[in-house]
């Protein structure tokens, strides 16, 4: 990161624990902040779409390190678009998850709330789904199965 | 011959059987040709090959790419996470 | 709201009291939901566009049983345009009120993420910041002034 | 002749220097018609007028409108709640 971002707040985390929503926003919240663009993902306990099925829960696993660094890169993506973005929070909670439990939160603040937080918003966990490795495996009442990802990372994927 | 460790993850590491292993391959092997390596050794594996996602040292790596000395090779499916 | 809506839940309010993100979002998330846009925006101590200047805090107001009545038509607009849309939680926060502090929360849920949750949460603070009657003062450190909105609602802005 | 309650709000209930007032119009009084007879009231609401938003049983007026028996009328200035 630049220097122009050194007093811009970014959270990234891997962690088993519940999201705290209202912690992570207060730590993403600056002086000059007036918009937050949250983004957060549940496990549904029932899908509809493609091939519906019912879920148990939803055992997740990421390789941390690299976790780690792929959403430190998501962040420097969403601040070299958005250079108007003041603090960004991206955190995946891992471990055996249950429906209704929100499990990924992307948070992005700033002054005012049409300088693109709901588009950076967006992009992170659009990006986050890319190129994060992280993985899960659906345990339903018939069995269990890998969820398969379908993005091959390019070149271009690395910072 | 170079000391690597290779990680597996999500469907690789069921098929493979284990979380990680410690190989040792020629100096300027590149990583389509320690794909390869891996197969002959858990050749379960071998279906997975035309998705895995290679790192190297926590990084992208691609066919072409040479594995360094000491690398942590990470190999896995396209992520699934969110 | 017709049918086809009967189970989903809006939650709309002003209150005094904090704005609790985690138990909003858990009470619009269904067992089909997988994914939630919120829009949170806080009081700023500092502002730099337009006409810079300090806040020391807001001092919000709201006709409440208007404001209530208006958020429902902000829900039921939100419902009319992305019929995906499961949850919607609208609340604006008034009393004195101090920087960074979330002062509205504008939450949407939805089986998947793009199925206009984001635009969903986007188009319903900006509508709320058009016809939900709340005012704020701005007090800072040379004195105090009415914040002025400027949009004036035309019959189309009845339900 | 109509009773009716008119609630200000924000600048509207400083400058008028109280939060409701009760009136009593005539029948089939316009909006445009009770704004002339507040002012004539609050003089000090004069210049609020241009921009003022009314609300008539909790639902947005306009000048046509007509004001109905036991009204509960609100005139305030344009929004900036958020």
């Amino acid at each position: 990161m630049t220097d122009e971002y050194m007093n811009y707040p970014t959270i990234f985390s891997i962690t088993e624990a519940d999201l705290d929503i209202n912690d992570l926003l207060a730590q993403i919240t600056l002086t000059g902040t007036g918009a937050a663009a949250i983004f957060t993902g549940m496990v549904r306990g029932e899908t509809r779409r493609d091939d519906p099925h019912e879920t148990v829960y939803l055992e997740y696993e990421a390789y941390v390190p690299m976790a780690e660094a792929k959403m430190k890169q998501v962040a420097e993506e969403i601040r070299q678009k958005w250079p108007t973005v003041e603090g960004i929070a991206i955190v995946q909670r891992v471990g055996r998850l249950y429906p209704k439990t929100p499990t990924v939160l992307i948070a992005c603040t700033a002054a005012h709330r049409d300088t693109g937080v709901f588009e950076a918003a967006r992009y992170g966990i659009d990006r986050l789904k890319e190129i994060v490795p992280v993985w899960k495996k659906e345990v339903g009442p018939g069995g269990e199965e890998w969820v398969e990802g379908d993005y091959l990372p390019k070149p271009k994927d690395r910072p | 011959m170079n000391r690597i460790k290779v990680l597996f993850f999500a469907t690789l590491r069921d098929r493979a059987g284990t979380k990680s292993v410690d190989l040792e391959i020629p100096a300027e092997t590149t990583v389509q040709r320690l794909k390869n390596l891996v197969v002959d050794e858990y050749p379960g594996l071998k279906e997975t090959m035309d998705t895995v996602v290679i790192s190297i040292n926590r990084e992208f790596a691609f066919d072409e790419s040479v594995v360094p000395e000491n690398a942590e090779v990470a190999m896995f499916p396209p992520v699934s996470g969110g």
